[in-house]
């Protein structure tokens, strides 16, 4: 029992970790993209705009110039992403938002987001879980559905959280097709935090999730 | 000729802000410094005090924040223009709070830039649309 | 005590989606530096190689074609540290490179690194708890020490790994300075691993930290 006890706590303490390396990754990609990458484009856009061609403007040089501003934005952009991986910090919503904007953004999908209800702040290990598998709903339909419309309703109701993604893609059987790793998890981290979930699909029919989380004890207005 | 000073770690970028600046042909850069600890030297240094300061946000030993609370309280006759990558709104908030006359992002086209210089020399301060969504 | 595993195997499980969640980002961010943000460099870059101006050279396109060259550069740079965050793709000591490289890069300070004996391949939850102790050295000597120059010794010897980190910086006195959260996890890192290590400074006089880490069994020579 000790000896289980002992790798419980060493196998917790290299997850711990893992999470500061790869925040530490985060924070220094953050940096560099802001401060260094940003900022030599600035310094492209300056130059370009000091160009003087006799009073003519130079077909090319603001075709540059167009491009830089698309790509100091999309810099822009990347630091919202970055910084999205705080769940907590924006709430659930909001993250979940990000995320579509960033489909909408890349033309992967058009991703459209419904709220209901109140919003409320979850216990934040439940939110980082329900977003998670909100995640790997997203990235199965990016993976597999062809989809090009994914539809996020968010209804926080009165004694429950409910989520419901519906993309319009190919489908598949869910009698025939094998689970693999992305759904056996989310079944397993759905009983984790009391919440149930029914993916439904069909082929040609796009693919349906829905999943109801009680609320705990605890719940507070999101600010 | 206005007297500008230019506050900015990035080497690079300080440089090319001087140069667009001299192109306006109303404006002189009298030094340029890579934090505020370095502009507090350079004002004690050089006899003539800039008008205006286009202060970056993000450096090293002193950033434009802190430099931007000191000029306040120190050199409240020196404007402070603050001129940063950052466009989100607690940054634009926490510099007009500490005294900036102004907030422009880095790549703003060189009309703008020489247009809120005016506006801050004529009238004291110039609010960008990116400010006035903000306040 | 049923509780308590239940416990634990919820701040588990919480602890792998956290890590999800941030490799998913990293590799988001991957995705869009390369395909996008690359992508619009290039072609600002192409546009102002074909501006003509009569034979003759425009001195402010060329500097912003150098500097969008530098940027194309930085962000093939930052590839790399995304990828560095898998510390065991690499093995310990070209993770550790990689960061001094970075530094050198970035104008931080000067990082010299040294290979002693033949490289071997840890445990790898060892190698991730190592690289993270000495991450935490590099961050406190950039955030506390001014210095201009960090080396470090890795001694790959017969039974055990000595790593020796050294700045040049303003040290401070080990003696009267309250240790933080940095070195308190440092300290329970090392045992949870078999690990000693010791931080000599003092004012004045740069800081000197040496972990000596008793090989396990199983040992391999690196690839
Ligand atoms: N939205 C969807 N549209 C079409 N097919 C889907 C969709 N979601 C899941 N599937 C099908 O269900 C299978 C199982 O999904 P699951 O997430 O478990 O595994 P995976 O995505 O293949 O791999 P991973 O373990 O990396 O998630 C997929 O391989 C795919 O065939
Ligand atoms: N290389 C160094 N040079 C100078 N001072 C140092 C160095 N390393 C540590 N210190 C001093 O030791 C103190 C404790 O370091 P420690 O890493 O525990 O905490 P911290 O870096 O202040 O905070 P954090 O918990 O975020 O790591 C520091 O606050 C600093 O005063
Ligand atoms: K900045
Ligand atoms: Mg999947
Ligand atoms: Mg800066
Ligand atoms: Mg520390």
């Amino acid at each position: 029992l000790k000896q289980l006890e002992a790798k419980q706590k060493f196998e917790q303490e290299l997850a711990k970790t893992q999470i500061e390396i790869k925040e530490h990754t985060l924070k220094n990609i953050g940096w560099e993209l802001h401060d260094n990458v940003g900022q030599l484009l600035s310094v492209a856009k300056i130059n370009l705009n000091m160009v003087k061609n006799g009073g003519e403007t130079n077909p090319q040089v603001e075709e540059a110039k167009d491009v830089l501003t698309q790509a100091i934005q999309e810099i822009r952009s990347l630091s919202k992403t970055l910084n999205n991986d705080v769940v907590l910090k924006n709430g659930l919503a909001a993250t979940i938002q990000i995320e579509l904007e960033r489909f909408n953004r890349l033309k992967f999908l058009e991703g459209v987001f419904t709220l209901k209800g109140a919003e409320r702040q979850l216990e934040g290990s439940d939110e980082i879980i329900i977003f998670r598998m909100v995640q790997e709903f997203f990235s199965n339909v990016i993976k597999h559905s062809k989809a090009e419309k994914l539809t996020v309703v968010l209804h926080y109701a009165e004694t429950e959280l409910f989520i419901k993604l519906e993309d319009n893609g190919v489908g598949f059987c869910t009698e025939t097709t094998p689970s693999n790793s992305g759904m056996e998890t989310m079944k397993s981290r759905a009983a984790l935090i009391g919440a149930s979930f029914q993916l439904s699909s069909q082929l040609g029919e796009g693919t349906i999730f829905k999943l109801t989380y009680p609320y705990k004890k605890q719940v507070k207005n999101h600010v | 000729m206005y007297k500008i000073a230019i506050v900015d770690d990035h080497t690079l970028l300080a440089s090319s802000l001087e140069k667009l600046l001299t192109s306006f042909g109303n404006c002189e850069v009298l030094h340029i410094s890579k934090n505020g600890k370095e502009f507090q030297q350079k004002l004690k240094t050089t006899p003539a005090n800039p008008d205006i300061v286009l202060l970056d946000i993000n450096m090293p030993v002193m950033d434009g924040y802190e430099t931007a609370q000191w000029i306040k309280k120190n050199q409240p006759s020196i404007k402070v223009l603050a001129l940063s990558m950052e466009d989100d709104e607690s940054a634009i908030l926490k510099m007009i709070h500490n005294g900036a006359k102004g907030y422009l992002l880095k790549d703003t086209p060189p009309e703008t830039l020489q247009f809120a210089i005016e506006e801050i020399m004529n009238n004291g301060y110039y609010h960008s649309d990116l400010v006035a969504t903000t306040l």
